[in-house]
Protein backbone atom coordinates (compact mmCIF):
# COMPACT_ATOMS: atom_id res chain seq x y z
CA UNK A 1 0.00 0.00 0.00
CA UNK A 2 3.00 2.25 0.89
CA UNK A 3 4.34 1.49 -2.19
CA UNK A 4 2.01 2.33 -4.44
CA UNK A 5 1.25 5.46 -2.52
CA UNK A 6 4.63 6.36 -3.17
CA UNK A 7 4.64 5.14 -6.68
CA UNK A 8 1.49 7.74 -7.34
CA UNK A 9 2.85 10.66 -5.81
CA UNK A 10 6.14 10.40 -7.91
CA UNK A 11 4.44 9.89 -10.44
CA UNK A 12 2.21 12.82 -9.81
CA UNK A 13 5.36 15.24 -9.36
CA UNK A 14 4.83 17.61 -12.12
CA UNK A 15 7.74 19.95 -13.29
CA UNK A 16 7.19 23.67 -12.93
CA UNK A 17 8.55 23.67 -16.86
CA UNK A 18 5.83 21.36 -18.29
CA UNK A 19 3.36 23.62 -16.47
CA UNK A 20 4.86 26.74 -17.90
CA UNK A 21 4.53 24.97 -21.18
CA UNK A 22 0.94 24.34 -21.50
CA UNK A 23 -0.14 27.37 -20.00
CA UNK A 24 2.12 29.10 -22.75
CA UNK A 25 0.02 27.29 -25.04
CA UNK A 26 -3.17 27.85 -23.18
CA UNK A 27 -2.11 30.93 -23.20
CA UNK A 28 -1.42 31.55 -27.60
CA UNK A 29 -4.91 29.85 -28.13
CA UNK A 30 -6.95 32.56 -26.11
CA UNK A 31 -5.15 35.53 -27.15
CA UNK A 32 -5.76 34.41 -31.14
CA UNK A 33 -9.28 33.75 -30.21
CA UNK A 34 -9.58 37.48 -28.29
CA UNK A 35 -8.02 38.97 -31.52
CA UNK A 36 -10.45 37.62 -33.68
CA UNK A 37 -13.46 38.24 -31.50
CA UNK A 38 -12.33 42.09 -30.63
CA UNK A 39 -10.37 42.40 -33.62
CA UNK A 40 -7.30 43.73 -32.01
CA UNK A 41 -4.67 42.98 -30.10
CA UNK A 42 -6.07 41.93 -26.47
CA UNK A 43 -4.44 42.94 -23.47
CA UNK A 44 -2.78 40.88 -20.64
CA UNK A 45 -5.79 41.56 -18.38
CA UNK A 46 -8.34 40.28 -20.99
CA UNK A 47 -6.60 37.36 -21.14
CA UNK A 48 -5.73 36.54 -17.54
CA UNK A 49 -9.74 37.07 -17.14
CA UNK A 50 -10.39 34.19 -20.14
CA UNK A 51 -8.34 32.04 -18.84
CA UNK A 52 -8.35 32.79 -15.03
CA UNK A 53 -4.41 32.73 -14.03
CA UNK A 54 -2.48 35.98 -13.01
CA UNK A 55 -1.19 38.17 -15.38
CA UNK A 56 2.22 37.67 -13.35
CA UNK A 57 2.14 34.05 -14.00
CA UNK A 58 1.23 34.44 -17.52
CA UNK A 59 4.27 36.59 -17.98
CA UNK A 60 6.67 33.76 -16.64
CA UNK A 61 4.82 31.31 -19.00
CA UNK A 62 5.30 33.07 -21.81
CA UNK A 63 9.16 33.19 -21.16
CA UNK A 64 9.44 29.59 -20.97
CA UNK A 65 7.30 29.67 -24.31
CA UNK A 66 9.74 31.13 -26.38
CA UNK A 67 12.97 30.52 -24.71
CA UNK A 68 12.89 26.60 -24.06
CA UNK A 69 16.41 26.62 -22.77
CA UNK A 70 14.96 29.00 -19.73
CA UNK A 71 14.14 26.00 -16.69
CA UNK A 72 16.28 23.62 -18.71
CA UNK A 73 20.05 24.17 -19.08
CA UNK A 74 20.92 25.88 -15.85
CA UNK A 75 20.55 23.06 -13.91
CA UNK A 76 22.34 20.49 -15.96
CA UNK A 77 24.92 22.84 -17.42
CA UNK B 1 30.55 22.36 -9.70
CA UNK B 2 27.40 22.91 -7.33
CA UNK B 3 25.03 25.31 -9.11
CA UNK B 4 24.83 28.73 -7.42
CA UNK B 5 22.78 32.38 -7.95
CA UNK B 6 21.40 34.87 -6.21
CA UNK B 7 19.63 37.76 -6.55
CA UNK B 8 18.12 40.87 -4.36
CA UNK B 9 14.74 42.61 -5.50
CA UNK B 10 13.72 45.69 -3.78
CA UNK B 11 9.87 46.94 -4.30
CA UNK B 12 7.50 49.52 -2.88
CA UNK B 13 5.30 48.41 -0.01
CA UNK B 14 2.20 48.56 -1.95
CA UNK B 15 -0.29 45.38 -1.92
CA UNK B 16 -0.53 45.48 -6.01
CA UNK B 17 3.30 44.41 -5.60
CA UNK B 18 2.77 40.88 -4.06
CA UNK B 19 1.80 39.02 -7.47
CA UNK B 20 5.04 40.71 -8.46
CA UNK B 21 7.24 39.53 -5.25
CA UNK B 22 5.56 36.05 -5.44
CA UNK B 23 6.76 35.98 -9.77
CA UNK B 24 10.19 36.92 -8.95
CA UNK B 25 10.76 34.39 -6.63
CA UNK B 26 9.30 31.62 -8.52
CA UNK B 27 10.53 32.72 -11.64
CA UNK B 28 14.65 32.45 -9.87
CA UNK B 29 13.73 29.15 -8.64
CA UNK B 30 11.90 27.68 -11.64
CA UNK B 31 16.17 27.94 -12.86
CA UNK B 32 16.00 24.55 -10.85
CA UNK B 33 12.64 23.39 -12.94
CA UNK B 34 11.26 21.88 -9.19
CA UNK B 35 7.99 20.76 -9.34
CA UNK B 36 4.30 22.45 -9.09
CA UNK B 37 4.28 21.84 -4.94
CA UNK B 38 7.27 22.78 -4.16
CA UNK B 39 7.04 26.27 -6.11
CA UNK B 40 3.57 26.73 -4.54
CA UNK B 41 4.76 26.19 -1.50
CA UNK B 42 7.57 28.85 -1.71
CA UNK B 43 5.00 31.13 -3.25
CA UNK B 44 3.02 30.68 -0.29
CA UNK B 45 5.45 31.44 2.20
CA UNK B 46 6.74 34.23 0.49
CA UNK B 47 3.34 35.83 0.21
CA UNK B 48 2.87 35.71 3.52
CA UNK B 49 5.78 37.52 4.77
CA UNK B 50 5.65 39.62 2.18
CA UNK B 51 2.09 40.54 2.94
CA UNK B 52 3.28 40.87 6.84
CA UNK B 53 5.78 43.25 5.63
CA UNK B 54 3.37 45.76 3.99
CA UNK B 55 0.85 45.62 6.09
CA UNK B 56 2.53 44.60 9.83
CA UNK B 57 5.75 46.49 8.91
CA UNK B 58 5.01 49.74 7.23
CA UNK B 59 1.10 49.55 7.76
CA UNK B 60 0.67 49.99 4.55
CA UNK B 61 2.86 53.82 4.66
CA UNK B 62 5.56 54.33 1.74
CA UNK B 63 8.59 51.79 2.42
CA UNK B 64 10.91 49.24 0.33
CA UNK B 65 10.72 45.45 0.87
CA UNK B 66 13.39 43.98 -0.10
CA UNK B 67 14.11 40.10 -0.72
CA UNK B 68 17.10 38.23 -1.49
CA UNK B 69 16.81 34.97 -3.27
CA UNK B 70 19.72 32.64 -3.23
CA UNK B 71 20.30 29.12 -4.24
CA UNK B 72 23.53 26.47 -3.46
CA UNK B 73 22.56 23.50 -5.39
CA UNK B 74 19.32 22.33 -3.57
CA UNK B 75 19.30 24.48 -0.64
CA UNK B 76 17.09 27.65 -1.51
CA UNK B 77 17.70 30.48 0.92
CA UNK B 78 14.86 33.44 0.67
CA UNK B 79 15.11 36.78 3.07
CA UNK B 80 12.30 39.01 3.11
CA UNK B 81 13.48 42.33 4.96
CA UNK B 82 11.31 45.86 5.90
CA UNK B 83 12.34 48.51 7.99
CA UNK B 84 9.21 49.41 9.44
CA UNK B 85 7.93 48.67 12.75
CA UNK B 86 9.50 45.95 13.87
CA UNK B 87 7.94 43.76 16.68
CA UNK B 88 9.40 43.80 20.63
CA UNK B 89 8.42 39.68 21.06
CA UNK B 90 9.04 37.32 18.15
CA UNK B 91 7.95 34.66 19.92
CA UNK B 92 4.62 35.56 21.27
CA UNK B 93 4.02 36.41 16.60
CA UNK B 94 5.11 33.29 16.29
CA UNK B 95 2.22 31.37 17.81
CA UNK B 96 -0.68 30.19 15.69
CA UNK B 97 -3.80 32.33 15.85
CA UNK B 98 -1.76 35.73 17.01
CA UNK B 99 -2.37 38.97 15.60
CA UNK B 100 -1.97 42.21 17.00
CA UNK B 101 -4.52 43.35 13.96
CA UNK B 102 -7.50 41.43 14.45
CA UNK B 103 -9.42 44.27 13.51
CA UNK B 104 -7.99 43.82 10.06
CA UNK B 105 -9.53 39.93 10.14
CA UNK B 106 -6.00 38.83 9.92
CA UNK B 107 -5.84 34.90 11.11
CA UNK B 108 -2.57 35.11 12.90
CA UNK B 109 -1.24 32.07 10.70
CA UNK B 110 0.92 33.52 8.86
CA UNK B 111 4.11 32.58 10.69
CA UNK B 112 2.80 28.90 10.83
CA UNK B 113 2.28 28.82 7.28
CA UNK B 114 5.83 29.94 6.43
CA UNK B 115 7.27 27.25 9.01
CA UNK B 116 4.91 24.53 7.58
CA UNK B 117 5.66 24.65 3.71
CA UNK B 118 9.26 25.67 4.47
CA UNK B 119 12.47 23.26 6.18
CA UNK B 120 13.28 26.40 8.31
CA UNK B 121 11.98 30.21 9.39
CA UNK B 122 14.34 32.58 11.08
CA UNK B 123 12.78 35.63 12.07
CA UNK B 124 15.35 38.85 13.15
CA UNK B 125 13.27 41.84 14.14
CA UNK B 126 14.03 44.84 15.99
CA UNK B 127 11.41 47.30 17.56
CA UNK B 128 11.12 50.53 14.81
CA UNK B 129 13.86 49.26 12.92
CA UNK B 130 12.19 46.60 10.99
CA UNK B 131 12.03 42.94 10.44
CA UNK B 132 13.73 40.13 8.47
CA UNK B 133 12.56 36.66 7.73
CA UNK B 134 14.84 34.05 6.66
CA UNK B 135 13.39 30.89 5.18
CA UNK B 136 15.63 27.56 4.01
CA UNK B 137 14.00 24.95 1.74
CA UNK B 138 15.80 21.44 0.07
CA UNK B 139 14.60 20.93 -2.83
CA UNK B 140 13.78 17.32 -3.10
CA UNK B 141 12.55 16.76 -6.86
CA UNK B 142 16.28 18.18 -8.25
CA UNK B 143 18.08 15.28 -10.01
CA UNK B 144 15.57 12.76 -10.10
CA UNK C 1 -3.80 59.61 -9.04
CA UNK C 2 -1.37 58.83 -11.30
CA UNK C 3 -0.72 55.53 -11.13
CA UNK C 4 3.36 54.81 -10.18
CA UNK C 5 5.46 51.89 -9.35
CA UNK C 6 9.23 51.33 -9.11
CA UNK C 7 11.32 48.12 -8.22
CA UNK C 8 14.82 47.75 -7.95
CA UNK C 9 16.74 43.90 -9.37
CA UNK C 10 20.48 42.73 -8.79
CA UNK C 11 21.50 39.74 -10.10
CA UNK C 12 24.65 37.98 -10.74
CA UNK C 13 26.69 38.34 -14.30
CA UNK C 14 25.73 35.10 -15.73
CA UNK C 15 23.69 34.33 -18.91
CA UNK C 16 21.56 31.86 -16.90
CA UNK C 17 19.63 35.20 -15.41
CA UNK C 18 18.93 36.94 -18.80
CA UNK C 19 15.59 34.71 -18.88
CA UNK C 20 14.77 35.56 -15.59
CA UNK C 21 15.79 39.20 -15.90
CA UNK C 22 12.93 39.48 -19.23
CA UNK C 23 10.12 37.48 -16.72
CA UNK C 24 11.01 40.25 -13.70
CA UNK C 25 10.27 43.27 -16.05
CA UNK C 26 7.49 41.96 -17.64
CA UNK C 27 5.50 40.82 -14.68
CA UNK C 28 6.18 44.44 -12.88
CA UNK C 29 5.24 45.89 -16.07
CA UNK C 30 1.93 43.90 -16.75
CA UNK C 31 0.29 45.79 -13.92
CA UNK C 32 0.16 48.15 -16.59
CA UNK C 33 -2.33 45.91 -18.82
CA UNK C 34 0.15 45.82 -21.63
CA UNK C 35 -0.60 43.16 -24.65
CA UNK C 36 1.49 40.33 -25.67
CA UNK C 37 3.52 42.58 -28.35
CA UNK C 38 4.43 45.27 -25.99
CA UNK C 39 5.86 42.96 -23.87
CA UNK C 40 7.73 41.11 -26.57
CA UNK C 41 9.42 44.15 -27.45
CA UNK C 42 10.40 45.76 -24.23
CA UNK C 43 12.05 41.96 -23.10
CA UNK C 44 13.50 41.97 -26.35
CA UNK C 45 15.25 45.63 -25.78
CA UNK C 46 15.88 44.06 -22.01
CA UNK C 47 17.80 41.06 -23.35
CA UNK C 48 20.15 43.21 -25.36
CA UNK C 49 20.79 45.03 -22.74
CA UNK C 50 21.46 42.72 -19.90
CA UNK C 51 23.45 40.85 -22.67
CA UNK C 52 25.57 43.47 -23.04
CA UNK C 53 26.21 44.24 -19.60
CA UNK C 54 27.49 40.46 -19.11
CA UNK C 55 29.23 39.82 -22.17
CA UNK C 56 30.75 43.58 -22.58
CA UNK C 57 30.51 45.19 -19.25
CA UNK C 58 31.63 42.48 -17.27
CA UNK C 59 33.52 40.21 -20.15
CA UNK C 60 31.83 37.17 -18.00
CA UNK C 61 33.30 37.98 -15.36
CA UNK C 62 31.70 37.77 -11.96
CA UNK C 63 29.54 41.09 -11.50
CA UNK C 64 26.13 42.69 -10.54
CA UNK C 65 24.02 43.59 -13.13
CA UNK C 66 21.05 46.59 -11.77
CA UNK C 67 17.45 46.92 -13.42
CA UNK C 68 15.75 49.40 -12.03
CA UNK C 69 12.26 49.88 -13.86
CA UNK C 70 9.64 52.70 -12.97
CA UNK C 71 5.97 53.31 -13.86
CA UNK C 72 4.69 56.33 -14.20
CA UNK C 73 0.64 56.63 -15.93
CA UNK C 74 1.27 54.95 -19.09
CA UNK C 75 5.38 55.48 -19.15
CA UNK C 76 7.68 52.72 -18.44
CA UNK C 77 11.30 53.87 -17.39
CA UNK C 78 13.93 50.72 -17.35
CA UNK C 79 17.79 51.47 -16.39
CA UNK C 80 20.18 48.38 -16.91
CA UNK C 81 23.22 49.22 -15.13
CA UNK C 82 26.65 47.50 -14.82
CA UNK C 83 29.84 48.66 -13.48
CA UNK C 84 32.08 46.82 -15.92
CA UNK C 85 34.63 47.99 -18.15
CA UNK C 86 32.60 51.01 -19.77
CA UNK C 87 33.27 52.36 -23.06
CA UNK C 88 34.84 55.21 -24.09
CA UNK C 89 32.83 55.97 -27.59
CA UNK C 90 29.20 55.90 -27.03
CA UNK C 91 28.64 57.17 -30.07
CA UNK C 92 30.66 54.71 -32.13
CA UNK C 93 28.81 52.04 -29.97
CA UNK C 94 25.27 52.79 -31.18
CA UNK C 95 26.39 53.03 -35.01
CA UNK C 96 24.40 49.88 -36.46
CA UNK C 97 26.56 46.98 -37.28
CA UNK C 98 29.82 48.25 -34.62
CA UNK C 99 31.15 45.31 -32.55
CA UNK C 100 33.81 45.23 -30.55
CA UNK C 101 33.77 41.82 -30.55
CA UNK C 102 33.18 39.89 -33.88
CA UNK C 103 35.07 36.95 -33.01
CA UNK C 104 31.90 36.06 -30.53
CA UNK C 105 30.06 36.16 -33.76
CA UNK C 106 28.23 39.39 -32.30
CA UNK C 107 26.17 41.50 -34.69
CA UNK C 108 26.71 45.06 -33.81
CA UNK C 109 22.78 45.36 -33.60
CA UNK C 110 22.30 45.42 -29.49
CA UNK C 111 21.67 49.50 -29.58
CA UNK C 112 19.57 49.60 -32.84
CA UNK C 113 17.32 46.91 -31.24
CA UNK C 114 16.59 48.71 -27.75
CA UNK C 115 16.38 51.59 -29.96
CA UNK C 116 14.06 50.55 -32.46
CA UNK C 117 11.98 48.38 -30.39
CA UNK C 118 11.73 51.64 -27.33
CA UNK C 119 10.68 55.33 -27.41
CA UNK C 120 14.15 56.69 -26.35
CA UNK C 121 17.33 55.22 -25.21
CA UNK C 122 20.05 56.73 -23.67
CA UNK C 123 23.31 55.62 -22.83
CA UNK C 124 25.78 56.69 -19.85
CA UNK C 125 28.86 55.18 -19.57
CA UNK C 126 32.88 55.95 -18.34
CA UNK C 127 35.89 53.42 -19.24
CA UNK C 128 36.31 51.17 -16.48
CA UNK C 129 33.69 52.50 -14.25
CA UNK C 130 30.97 51.06 -16.04
CA UNK C 131 27.38 51.78 -18.16
CA UNK C 132 23.63 52.84 -17.58
CA UNK C 133 21.51 52.22 -20.59
CA UNK C 134 17.95 54.18 -19.97
CA UNK C 135 15.30 53.17 -21.88
CA UNK C 136 11.89 55.12 -22.40
CA UNK C 137 8.54 53.37 -23.50
CA UNK C 138 4.85 54.77 -23.55
CA UNK C 139 2.45 51.88 -23.76
CA UNK C 140 -0.36 52.41 -26.49
CA UNK C 141 -2.62 50.07 -25.74
CA UNK C 142 -4.11 51.08 -22.29
CA UNK C 143 -6.85 52.72 -21.52
CA UNK C 144 -8.43 50.96 -23.98
N1 LIG D 1 7.09 42.42 9.14
C1 LIG D 1 6.49 42.60 10.32
N2 LIG D 1 6.63 43.77 11.01
C2 LIG D 1 6.03 43.97 12.19
N3 LIG D 1 5.24 43.05 12.78
C3 LIG D 1 5.05 41.87 12.18
C4 LIG D 1 5.66 41.59 10.93
N4 LIG D 1 5.30 40.33 10.56
C5 LIG D 1 4.52 39.88 11.53
N5 LIG D 1 4.35 40.77 12.52
C6 LIG D 1 3.58 40.61 13.77
O1 LIG D 1 3.37 39.21 13.98
C7 LIG D 1 2.00 38.92 14.07
C8 LIG D 1 1.72 37.54 13.52
O2 LIG D 1 1.94 37.49 12.12
P1 LIG D 1 1.18 36.40 11.25
O3 LIG D 1 1.43 35.06 11.84
O4 LIG D 1 1.56 36.59 9.82
O5 LIG D 1 -0.35 36.76 11.47
P2 LIG D 1 -1.24 37.95 10.85
O6 LIG D 1 -0.48 38.59 9.73
O7 LIG D 1 -2.48 37.28 10.37
O8 LIG D 1 -1.46 38.92 11.98
C9 LIG D 1 1.31 40.05 13.33
O9 LIG D 1 -0.02 40.25 13.75
C10 LIG D 1 2.20 41.24 13.69
O10 LIG D 1 1.89 41.74 14.97
N1 LIG E 1 27.51 47.36 -21.06
C1 LIG E 1 28.55 47.57 -21.91
N2 LIG E 1 29.81 47.70 -21.42
C2 LIG E 1 30.85 47.93 -22.24
N3 LIG E 1 30.74 48.02 -23.58
C3 LIG E 1 29.50 47.88 -24.14
C4 LIG E 1 28.37 47.66 -23.33
N4 LIG E 1 27.29 47.59 -24.14
C5 LIG E 1 27.74 47.75 -25.38
N5 LIG E 1 29.09 47.94 -25.40
C6 LIG E 1 29.93 48.19 -26.60
O1 LIG E 1 29.08 48.60 -27.64
C7 LIG E 1 29.23 47.74 -28.77
C8 LIG E 1 27.93 47.63 -29.52
O2 LIG E 1 26.94 46.98 -28.76
P1 LIG E 1 25.76 46.23 -29.50
O3 LIG E 1 25.10 47.21 -30.43
O4 LIG E 1 24.89 45.60 -28.49
O5 LIG E 1 26.48 45.14 -30.39
P2 LIG E 1 27.17 43.75 -29.97
O6 LIG E 1 26.74 43.42 -28.56
O7 LIG E 1 26.64 42.76 -30.95
O8 LIG E 1 28.65 43.96 -30.05
C9 LIG E 1 29.74 46.44 -28.18
O9 LIG E 1 30.44 45.66 -29.14
C10 LIG E 1 30.64 46.93 -27.06
O10 LIG E 1 31.90 47.32 -27.55
MG1 LIG F 1 0.51 37.60 8.24
MG1 LIG G 1 24.84 43.58 -27.82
Amino acid sequence: MGEIKRFLRDDGMIKVSRSLKETYQKVYCVKEKLSKKLQREPTLDEISKELEIDKEEITMALEAGYNPEYLYDTIHQ
Amino acid sequence: MEFTNEMKLEFASKSQNEAFARVVVSAFIAQLDPTIEEIADIKTAVSEAVTNAIIHGYENTKGIVTIRCKIVGKLIEIEICDRGKGMSNVDKAREPLYTSKPELERSGMGFTIMESFMDKVEIISELNKGTTVKMYKELKSIGK
